[in-house]
């Protein structure tokens, strides 16, 4: 769980269908960039990485309730562009198939999608420099913060999260009108993990171990997948060059 | 001598409601012996080896292995059994040979020297010292089938289970690997249990043959008892081996013969039968 | 393998939500995934989820597949849940019961309906190359799936199986992975050019068979129109 | 009568650099030809059939299919050919049994009411009409196989190419698919070029017999041309079938005798040769 999924109903109405119109429109230009004959050729790669990406998502690791996610590597390997199709069409899957969040596909798409689409330029970046396997450990540690980032920034935009805080953002008269800017930052931390007690706090910290550990796996299994490429086939993780993009 | 493994009349649910049952016969195999199971497709074969290894467990009837029950034991019961599946594609997991024969000792936390020393022998063994650091997904079939054996006896299991080992391999590689089973059978007295469709092999493989059909075991019996009964095996939709249709039809003519189940006992003979016709 | 269970569910069950055509299935789901969204109270929501029930019981849908599968919204739900407990508890529940509910209004639809026919009545509304891929993927969900349940299985016997031992498992899980990518580029090259010998040219036509209303269906208009009427009238008494 | 398929000495090299030469004998099929290809794992059979597909391209040496070069023309010879792999799985891709069927007609922009019939036709002829509403994958082995049988003959292509369609099949289905493949070759003249390693299925299903080896296409001819030569085959790890290595040994001892390859075959000359010993 090194993102979070959104569930149906924490977010307005206008910002889902906001959502899930940006998310289609960049798939569709995305599948438009390509030429139609090499994005046919390419489908089966595609839908085999979606499918690989639904079932690893179904795999439990041990005792432990989370799932790899695997978007960077997806950006790697089918490239970034092709990586977000991929995304949007695993979450539309699993939030048909009883994941949740049919309404807010787009946003995870959008989260999530940053993930194929930074790791896979990232990685395309740094590998030239750096060797495989550190760049894919970069490229994915980056990527998956960067959409952590992004969602915790959107949710606060939405006020359902207090960035500063890092809490719920439910008394709006305490914090109205202190939009993004966030001054005297201890001070309300401390105010505010008094006034909202421990079990929000608890829970708060709780997603934060839990998303570093996610980090952490989500790096070392794709440096661990990446590596084994290397090993057998170089030439999928160093396609020649634009092949697409 | 005491029973290795014993099934009495299974009955399997699979998820989708699909019933699979498996009585008539007890299925029973002793320390050392050879069985082969013949049936036709989606007979039971790969359910009834399904659950002798523990991965399913059945709704009615009993499954023991060396006494204790396969599911609810699984640790123990499963150091005592090697299996080869179907698809080895599906089973060879390390991404070097080497890798694969050591998956096993490695996770039961042998030494590295330990570890070493086993994937030598049996690499030594199945004459595939050479592959040790390819990648098995490049090897051909045959190579592949040899690989995942390799992985099945490293920590020497007393139990070996192939389910289809001869499929899509060429005479000469189904030979070889018929010669490496017995070959293993007799040096270290390893019991065998395997599924095949090709009743030619055997009488070369097998010393107990079981018959499975439309949820019954239909019958046991050497080679020899088994493919006689043209009746039990037509019933089961299965086909006797050549040699045994073709003296069929002379014993029918009343010749003089017992029907032969090997190459050379049909040499044997015929050579008899026409130095001295009646 | 929960996807792969609502599947089977949904391509052998036989109620009459099974048999209804697509178009009015996915009215009816547009309407209770409205009502859910729309309503303000646990108490209408309550409702709304007791209705749904009763609609999966009818369905013979089985419900430890379906609880399983709610887990994820519940748990993901939960999250926020927590933070709007603080305001009060009846605002914790709401944001359970929509995720919950929601999903369960989705779930509705994929347990009578195969995956393959959804794609098929989206597939007038979609680009034809996103389409394709959604049913591409459908068919390699399947054959990997089996793929991936052997290499477990494998894994399982050959002592590749611990529990409790995460580094473990991340790196079992690590090499499966690489292995089941590995066979999946392959063997979606080989089945690309299997396409095009058999034709392939863009667009996997598939067969449209709703444009008849049979009674199931309009059984199905009916009930969505009854959803939706209730809730106008709750908001009414409110 | 001129050929349909003709190879010559080909080679072709696998982005791992993996060669694969065939040469010696050319590769020649003549319409309403039935031809099995013979020879050990890793020969080249299936690399073979895919120039002839035209799915790989040599780097020397030509295929023709019809006159045309098939990687060069694929969209004309492909309309020509029919294909099931050894592998189904990976060929169906329709949602449903009927679309899958219905696959190529579509893609050639027949009408519904064209497409409908070819459908109901292939799928009347092979028995599959009760599972037209099923999912695919949801199918035993042997039914999958019959629906990629059926997908591949739906266009009534000219030149069916078929890769080890006996693979995991029991006796029964063997037959009846062995039937099938016959059937269409009789009524509709289709040309069948198949792969095996069941060489005693052969002589039920050829008219004429490659057998390669190691780059080369040692031999050809009918069944029983091939098969009396044992030295040939056993140079290319191939097996007789068992009769024909049971009569080889009575020929030796110079009873007088032709060696049979059908099952009905040896039984008349064995009925012969006792009558009547020398
Ligand atoms: N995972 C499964 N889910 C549902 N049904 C199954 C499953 N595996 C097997 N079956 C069914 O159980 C029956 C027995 O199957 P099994 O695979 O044991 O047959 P088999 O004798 O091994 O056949 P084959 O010779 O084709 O390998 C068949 O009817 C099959 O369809
Ligand atoms: N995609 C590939 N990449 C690299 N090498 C390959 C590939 N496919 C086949 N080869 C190699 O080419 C040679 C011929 O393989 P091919 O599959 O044609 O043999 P075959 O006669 O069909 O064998 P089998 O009876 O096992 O199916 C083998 O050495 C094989 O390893
Ligand atoms: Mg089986
Ligand atoms: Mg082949």
């Amino acid at each position: 769980m090194s993102h979070v999924h959104l569930p149906d109903g924490v977010v307005p109405t206008i910002w889902w269908v906001a959502g899930y119109l940006i998310s289609l429109v960049t798939v569709f230009v995305i599948l438009k960039r390509v030429e139609a004959e090499k994005v046919r050729g390419k489908i089966p790669e595609i839908a085999m990485m979606a499918a690989v990406m639904l079932i690893t998502m179904s795999v439990p690791l041990g005792f432990i309730p989370f799932h790899m996610n695997f978007a960077a590597l997806a950006g790697m390997l089918v490239g970034p562009g092709l990586g977000f199709v991929v995304v949007f069409v695993v979450n539309f899957i699993l939030a048909l198939l009883g994941h949740g969040g049919i309404t807010v596909v787009g946003l995870n798409t959008l989260s999530v999608g940053v993930e194929a689409l930074v790791g896979g330029v990232a990685f395309r970046l740094l590998k030239g420099k750096i060797g495989s396997v550190p760049s894919t450990i970069i490229s994915t540690t980056v990527a998956v913060l960067l959409s952590t980032a992004l969602m915790v920034l959107f949710l606060s935009s939405i006020g359902m999260v207090d960035i500063r805080s890092g809490e719920g953002m439910l008394h709006r008269d305490n914090h109205a009108g202190d939009g993004a800017s966030g001054q005297d930052e201890g001070l309300r931390h401390e105010d505010a993990a008094y006034r909202f007690g421990r079990m929000a706090l608890a829970g708060w910290a709780a997603v934060l171990v839990v998303l570093c550990l996610g980090i952490i796996s989500e790096s070392a299994v794709t440096a661990l997948v990446i590596r084994f490429f290397m090993k057998v086939r170089p030439d999928m993780i160093n396609p020649t060059p634009n092949k697409d993009w | 001598m005491e029973a290795l493994v014993e099934v009495k009349c299974i009955k399997h649910i699979y998820p989708d409601n699909t019933q699979v049952t498996l009585c008539g016969l007890d299925f029973v195999v002793r320390p050392g012996e050879r069985v082969v199971i013949l049936g036709p497709n989606g007979a039971g074969k790969t359910t009834l080896l399904a659950h002798v290894m523990g991965l399913l467990a059945p709704v009615e009837g009993s499954v023991k292995v060396m006494g204790l029950e396969p599911h609810k034991h699984f640790k123990q019961v499963r150091k005592s059994i090697g299996v080869v599946f179907q698809n080895v594609d599906e089973q060879i997991i390390g991404p070097t040979v080497y890798d694969d024969i050591a998956f096993t000792p490695r996770n039961e936390r042998l030494s590295r020297e330990e570890v070493e020393r086993r994937v030598m022998m049996v690499a030594t063994k199945l004459g595939i010292q050479d592959l040790l650091h390819r990648i098995p997904h490049y090897l051909s079939g045959g190579q592949k089938k040899k690989v995942a054996l390799a992985g099945a006896i490293a920590m020497s299991p007393r139990i070996l289970i192939l389910d289809e080992p001869f499929d899509g391999l060429d005479p000469a590689s189904k030979r070889e690997m018929m010669g490496l089973l017995n070959e293993l059978n007799r040096e270290n007295g390893t019991t065998l249990i395997i599924t095949t469709h090709d009743v030619n092999l055997v009488p070369y493989i097998a010393d107990t043959v079981y018959v499975i059909y439309d949820g019954k075991i239909l019958t046991k019996g050497n080679p020899h008892e088994v493919f006689i009964q043209r009746d039990v095996l037509e019933s089961a939709n299965l086909e006797p081996p050549i040699l045994v249709d073709l003296f069929a039809h002379l014993k029918e003519k009343s010749y003089n013969i017992t029907v032969p189940i090997t190459l050379e006992q049909a040499k044997e003979q015929l050579d008899a039968l026409l130095e001295n016709p009646r | 393998m929960h996807l792969a269970e609502i599947d089977r569910m949904a391509s052998n069950g036989t109620s009459l939500f099974h048999r209804a055509g697509v178009p009015s299935k996915l009215l009816m789901v547009l309407c209770l995934l409205w009502t859910v969204m729309a309503s303000g109270d646990v108490l209408t929501l309550g409702a709304l989820i007791a209705v749904l029930l009763v609609l999966h019981l009818v369905a013979r849908v089985q419900f430890k597949e379906i609880a399983h599968l709610l887990f994820y919204p519940f748990f993901f739900s939960l999250l926020f849940a927590l933070l709007k407990f603080q305001e009060s508890w009846a605002s914790g529940f709401l944001v359970i019961l929509k995720g919950t509910g929601a999903a369960l209004a989705t779930l509705f639809l994929l347990a009578t309906t195969p995956w393959v026919e959804v794609f098929a009545f989206l597939s007038a509304y979609l680009p034809g190359t996103l389409v394709d891929i959604f049913l591409f993927t459908y068919r390699s969900f399947f054959i990997l799936l089996d793929q991936v349940s052997s290499l477990l299985r494998s894994m399982r016997v050959r002592g590749g199986y611990h529990p409790f031992n995460v580094v473990m498992n991340l790196k079992n899980m690590a090499s499966t992975v690489g292995l089941v990518l590995l066979h999946s580029f392959e063997m979606s090259q080989r089945m690309y050019r299997i396409y095009l010998l058999r034709g392939y040219d863009g667009g996997i036509p598939v067969a449209r068979r709703w444009w008849k209303l049979g009674y199931p269906d309009v059984v199905v208009i009916v009930l969505s129109v009854l959803i939706v009427m209730g809730m106008v009238i709750a908001w009414r008494l409110l």
